[in-house]
């Protein structure tokens, strides 16, 4: 059976500056993926390449076996991947519940949107998911008056709602402190089996509570593959990485 | 925020019972700002919940406007026989233009006041949101609508009736709507339509159509990577707007007596913007209050210090904008739009 | 006349109208670029330029006057425009419509000082001689053609302009600030670069153009409150065109809308070609909805 | 700083009337409405109007009023915009209860107000010149009929030898049907129509018009642009070498206060065709060049529009004085039935149809800003409002209904 993604040699060339050379990856279904890398070693744009936000200047993605590297975005989520943002993708004036509900709509039609009725199955789906977000006593607040680490889970959830095969996280993480990253990791892995998750992010705190097969981006190349135990073994990785990432992260 | 039921019904009670308790002057003032106040929930719909800012609704209010007034210049003609309105006489056409054959039935001319706005709004709105133009973008291109519209109705005289407009209707469907009696009909009419409106919006916001009209004023790109397609509450939101606006004009139309290019242009269709700021554009009944306020201040103002109402309108531009981004309505408590939202970057143009 | 001397007149008036376009288009297109606002008011500083002329003229009566009001409407405008940005702008640099709603009423209320302070009826700039001749051509297939000295001048200030510009932006250290701004507003500041002061020398810079080519509509028009809206709107259909903040696209979509207005012209009446030229615009971005020249940048995050 | 000072008069004036009760003439006064646009692109044009009519009133109380009562003006504002003008004629004649109204200068918004004053039976004194085509009972149409201005202005040109007319104007209702009616005497009499053109209002830009003009090399253009769009046309024209020394341009809507605004030096030599011009000889045209200028500034000029206004409250005071009641019905009767009166034009009577009955002048511009009469009309010239070359079979009829 093929793999639920596979890259193959994606390129993608930002009016001459390379920011993804060559890179090819592929992920099972149901599995869990950490890519790390400094900054500016192209991690969002591999992500933007996957959901069509970037095309890629050579090179193609094949999802469950098809190719959807022109596919228009839409058309990409509707095949079952949803990513979270960098920089937290919530809806601020909707309600913690609104933005589940809006993630999790099963029917997309915009004219059966008339009605104020919500089907049983979908609303119990998103008090599934507020739980395991853990944020119930926050779920009719306008998402813009949570604190910075709900705002992450609630992205979280959301990207869940859509129940996409393949979720995409970019540094879900950010801004947080240990006690919440640690929330996280959990919260990620307790994903694992029902979705593929793509992680990315650079806090090796997180990336060894996750503790997942890793994929090192450099400079828009594939430096290393391996379990966290053997990236973190690794010279080059140390050298043009983890030692600066340990600094940043103290 | 919705006000308070014994508020609500003692609004309703007093604008139905206005007829009665205001002098004939002041009821035509009402009734054709309650004509502007359609407009103005339209802009609330698009602006407040969409995030569609358009500064060119004069486009269909105008649409609304000349198509009731363009069966109104018909009525008691004799048609068969050639007789045209006396405008087509004076720009040198000899016989009525097929355009106006469309306008000769007073009913299907009411299907058009709602019917050629709303269409004209779906089309445009979807040829520009497909391409994902929006934010200011769409403000400035809605702009040059208004004067392309403006302009071209001016210039298409023998159609059009130029810059003069359409004026001096005497009766629709028969029935004269010049008298007393038929203004304070009319004046009913208005009401009723203001507050079914009102109503159905409120109910519109509710549905999930308005959770995701929402949405995508928040975060278009977020909800198109949820795998929902932003496209048609944009266009159906706009479409709304412009039926409400071609509503209103037809109604304005019959309370004011005239139609004519000087009522759609940029101006006043940045002045129905105003309305809406100044009434709070996240509140429903905001929209009304704005419009029926801001309308009658320029009534009593402009006629005593004519030079001060340009710069009180422009004041109150700046003024209400800068510190009051909820208007009136926002001074009262409103929940469902912190006022850090209103501070987020504002999508442009993806 | 020739038939194709006055095609060539036609393209000749049309380069010479899209020169004004550049000019009123130049900084809203390098503001929006920077900071996604449109200034409403912006028309109101061709107006301030024009009525800057005038006064130069009265102190400075002569051959060289206009040659003074230049500058001085430059300066003048990128004062005001300076005070706009601070006061009004910058406030609500995160609410790109709400900008676009305060600055109208900016606009509103310029227009009626201007009308207060100066009259309804406008006043008048007067060419000096020096520009009072036309350049005819007699013989050949350019038989006929006339070419005013004003309009040469006008295409001759809007290049320098352009070129000038041009040179800021890619020859100097503000250029570069704002180049890094432009792509990338964030990383900018975290290098170091103080974008407010970048946002407000940009802004003022912009109004400062739109000042000088007051000056240059006061030669051809009369100087009046509302002198600023016949040309504020196409300049929107420039920016809308030209792609963000970019020079080179603003010139193109320039010199798109001056042609496609002067040869539509030759066809229809100028109001029709108004109304052409909106539906052009709209076709246009049905093929290019990012402009003519698309910026690639990260920092358009939606 | 004059608007200001103005509008704050109009404010008090305002105040005081609404102060007063229900019937118009009660204690010594009778209320007159003056509806104006005081803001708005037309201002420029419609206050000095205004205070040609708030003089004539002045004046009127300072010889004692009619009727023995006081004249008291309601001053509004319509703002330039004819919805405006048509709620504001409601409110002078509902509300404020006014017996007539002074006012209006586009056709828009005349054409506004039209509906008011015949639903609520009130009578509008008109004062700008118009395209014709139209006659209420219920409105005085001082101002020139297209055969009273556009028409002796193409007998004038005739009748100096030009051959081939170039038509330009601003796109609205006026210059297209007065040059309609051109063009139909034009053909008429033999003449060739060698171009005609529009530019949006308020247009500035000319360089397509002007390299058509150069295509056609008329003999004169007859130009029919309004406000600023004149300033850009004839400076575009000079700077493309054609001044009106050069080509004749007649113009239908330059009078003093925009020669004064152009400069002399743009428009020497150019033509317009009026029913007035400042400079017209007579005592009565002195004395109210004088009054004006004691009232409103020694450096201010009339000019034809203005005089009508003035003219127009003149007659409805003499009319009213005659008929011996404010009712408008009686007094509309009366004005046209006075008879010729010296006025500022000249001896001017109001005709069966409601128009005026006055003589059409060709004045060329002097380097003083003033116009020099160079042609006049043999005799006042009759007003008619549809002409008969053009919209055959049409007329005005006398109007019983009111």
């Amino acid at each position: 059976m093929s793999p639920l993604l596979a890259l193959e040699n994606v390129t993608v060339d930002f009016d001459g500056f390379k920011a993804l050379t060559d890179v090819s990856l592929t992920l099972e279904a149901n599995a869990l993926r950490i890519l790390i890398g400094p900054n500016g070693a192209g991690k969002s744009t591999l992500c933007d390449t996957i959901i069509g936000r970037v095309r890629p200047t050579a090179g193609r993605i094949l999802f469950k076996g098809e190719a959807i590297t022109a596919l228009p975005e839409q058309e990409i989520v509707k095949r079952g991947i949803c990513r979270k943002f960098q920089t937290p993708g919530i809806l601020p004036s909707l309600s913690v519940m609104e933005n589940l509900l809006v993630s999790g709509r099963k029917n997309r039609a915009w004219w059966r949107a008339f009605t104020t009725a919500t089907p049983a199955q979908e609303m119990a789906r998103a008090e599934e998911i507020l739980e395991t977000i853990g944020l119930q006593d926050r779920r009719d607040v306008p998402a813009a008056s949570l604190a910075h680490g709900e705002k992450q889970w609630l992205e979280i959830g959301m990207v869940v709602a859509t129940d996409a095969d393949l979720l995409l996280l970019d540094e879900p993480t950010a801004g947080m402190g240990p006690q919440d990253t640690q929330r996280t990791a959990e919260l990620i892995l307790s994903l694992i089996g029902r979705h593929a998750v793509l992680v990315i992010d650079h806090d090796m705190s997180f990336v060894e509570a996750l503790n997942g097969f890793t994929t090192v981006l450099h400079q828009g190349q594939i430096l290393k593959e391996g379990s966290v135990a053997e990236i973190r073994a690794d010279a080059a990785v140390e050298a043009v990485y983890l030692g600066r990432a340990k600094d940043e992260v103290a | 925020m919705k006000p308070a039921l014994p508020i609500t019904l003692l609004v309703l009670v007093l604008g139905a019972a206005a007829p009665w308790l205001i002098s004939a002057y002041e009821l035509s003032l009402l009734g054709r700002f309650l004509a502007f106040s359609l407009v103005a929930l339209g802009i609330m719909l698009t602006w407040g919940e969409g995030g569609i800012l358009s500064l060119g609704q004069g486009v269909f209010f105008g649409l609304g406007g000349y198509a009731l007034a363009m069966h109104l210049k018909l009525e008691g003609l004799d048609i068969a026989n050639g007789d045209m309105p006396d405008f087509m006489t004076w720009s040198g056409v000899s016989a009525l233009p097929t355009l106006w054959r469309f306008f000769v039935n007073p009913w299907l001319s009411l299907v058009y006041v709602v019917l050629v706005p709303g269409l004209f709004a779906a089309f445009f709105g979807w040829l520009v949101f497909r391409r994902r133009i929006g934010g200011v973008y769409f403000a400035l291109i809605t702009q040059a609508l208004a004067l392309a519209f403006a302009t071209l109705l001016v210039s298409q005289q023998a159609l059009t009736g130029g810059f003069n407009g359409l004026t001096n209707f005497s009766t629709f469907a028969g029935y004269d709507i010049t008298s007393q009696g038929a203004a304070r009909v009319i004046y009913l009419i208005t009401f009723m339509l203001v507050v079914a409106a009102y109503f159905a919006l409120r109910w519109l916001l509710a549905t999930r159509f308005g959770t995701m009209l929402r949405a995508t004023r928040d975060g278009e790109n977020r909800i198109r990577f949820l795998g929902h397609n932003p496209l048609p509450y944009k266009v159906v939101a706009f479409t709304i707007a412009g039926s409400l606006s071609g509503i209103g004009g037809a109604l304005f139309t019959l309370h004011a007596g005239v139609i004519s290019p000087a009522l759609v242009g940029v101006v006043p269709s940045i002045e129905m913007v105003v309305w809406v700021a100044v009434g709070g554009r996240g509140v429903l009944w905001g929209a009304i209050a704005g419009t029926l306020l801001v309308n009658f201040a320029k009534d009593e103002i402009s006629s005593a210090l004519p030079s001060l109402w340009l710069y009180a309108l422009g004041a109150l531009f700046v003024l209400v904008v800068s510190f009051l981004p909820g208007g009136i309505a926002g001074m009262f408590s409103n929940p469902r739009l912190p006022p850090r939202l209103l501070r987020r970057r504002q999508e442009v143009v993806e | 006349m020739h038939e194709s001397a006055f095609l060539i007149g036609q393209v000749f008036n049309g380069i010479s109208v899209a020169s004004l376009f550049v000019m009123a288009a130049l900084g809203l297109a390098l503001s929006f670029g920077l900071m996604r606002v449109i200034n409403m008011a912006h028309g109101e500083m061709l107006m301030l330029g024009g009525y800057l002329a005038y006064l130069t003229l009265l102190v400075v009566p002569g051959p060289l006057g206009i040659l003074v009001a230049m500058p001085v409407a430059f300066l003048g405008a990128a004062f005001l425009g300076g005070i706009l940005e601070l006061t009004v702008i910058h406030r609500l640099s995160t609410r790109p419509l709400d900008t676009l709603l305060a600055t109208w009423g900016v606009s509103l209320i310029l227009q009626q000082a201007a009308r207060n302070l100066f009259g309804a009826i406008g006043v008048q700039v007067v060419a000096p001689t020096w520009l009072d001749h036309t350049i005819s051509f007699s013989t050949g297939i350019l038989s006929g053609l006339t070419l005013p000295d004003t309009r040469l001048f006008i295409l001759l200030v809007a290049a320098l302009i352009l070129g000038g510009v041009a040179l800021l932006i890619n020859k100097t250290r503000l250029g570069l600030y704002v180049r890094a701004v432009n792509q990338d507003r964030p990383t900018a500041a975290a290098l170091g670069v103080n974008a407010r002061l970048v946002d407000l020398t940009v802004f003022a810079l912009g109004t400062g153009v739109a000042g000088l080519a007051g000056v240059i509509l006061a030669l051809l028009g009369p100087v009046t409150p509302t002198v600023g809206q016949s040309y504020i709107v196409p300049a929107f259909l420039v920016v809308i065109l030209g792609g963000l903040g970019s020079l080179v696209g603003t010139t193109i979509a320039s010199l798109m809308v001056g042609l496609f207005t002067a040869l539509i012209e030759i066809y229809v009446d100028v109001s029709v070609a108004q109304v052409l030229l909106l539906v052009f615009v709209i076709l246009f971005i049905q093929i290019r909805p990012q402009g003519v020249i698309a910026v690639r940048s990260r920092a358009l995050e939606g | 700083m004059k608007m200001k000072k103005l509008g704050l008069t109009a404010a008090l004036l305002a105040s005081t009337a609404l102060g007063l009760a229900a019937p118009a003439h009660a204690d010594g006064t009778v209320k007159v409405g003056v509806l104006q646009s005081l803001s708005g692109t037309m201002a420029i044009s419609e206050v000095p109007l205004e205070n040609a009519e708030l003089l004539a009133i002045d004046q009127i109380n300072a010889k004692g009023g009619v009727l023995g009562k006081k004249i008291v003006p309601v001053v509004e504002d319509g703002a330039s915009d004819p919805a405006i003008f048509a709620q504001k004629a409601t409110k002078l004649l509902q509300q404020d209860k006014v017996v007539t109204v002074f006012g209006g200068w586009t056709s828009a918004s005349r054409k506004a107000m039209l509906p008011v004053f015949q639903r609520l039976h009130g009578l509008l004194w008109y004062p700008v010149q118009f395209e014709g085509n139209e006659c209420s009972p219920n409105i005085m149409y001082s101002g020139a009929q297209p055969n009273q201005q556009a028409l002796p202005a193409l007998e004038w040109a005739e009748k100096q030898g030009y051959k081939k007319i170039f038509l330009v104007g601003s796109d609205y209702v006026y210059p297209r049907t007065a040059n309609l009616i051109l063009k139909k005497h034009i053909a008429h009499d033999g003449l060739t129509l060698s171009g005609e053109e529009y530019v949006p209002l308020g247009g500035t830009d000319f360089s397509s018009i002007i390299a058509e003009i150069q295509k056609a090399k008329p003999d004169i253009i007859i130009n029919t642009l309004n406000g600023d769009s004149n300033v850009s046309f004839f400076k575009q024209m000079a700077a493309a070498g054609m001044t009106p020394d050069k080509l004749p341009v007649m113009s239908f809507s330059i009078a003093e206060p925009e020669a004064k605004a152009m400069g002399p030096s743009l428009l020497a030599g150019s033509y317009t065709s009026w029913n007035y011009f400042q400079s017209l000889p007579g005592q009565t045209n002195a004395d109210f060049v004088a009054a004006y200028k004691a009232k409103y500034g020694a450096d201010s000029v009339v000019d034809d529009p203005m005089v009508h206004g003035y003219e127009d409250v003149m007659i409805w005071a003499d009319a009213a004085k005659k008929a011996g009641s404010f009712d408008p019905k009686k007094v509309r009767n009366e004005a046209v039935k006075l008879g010729f009166v010296d006025s500022p034009l000249g001896q001017v009577k109001f005709d069966a149809n409601q128009s005026m009955v006055q003589t059409g002048y060709i004045g060329e511009l002097q380097p003083d800003g003033q116009f020099k009469v160079i042609w006049s009309s043999p005799a006042p010239i009759k007003p008619v409002p549809y002409d008969p070359l053009t919209f055959p079979g049409k007329s005005c009829g006398l109007h019983s209904n009111f």
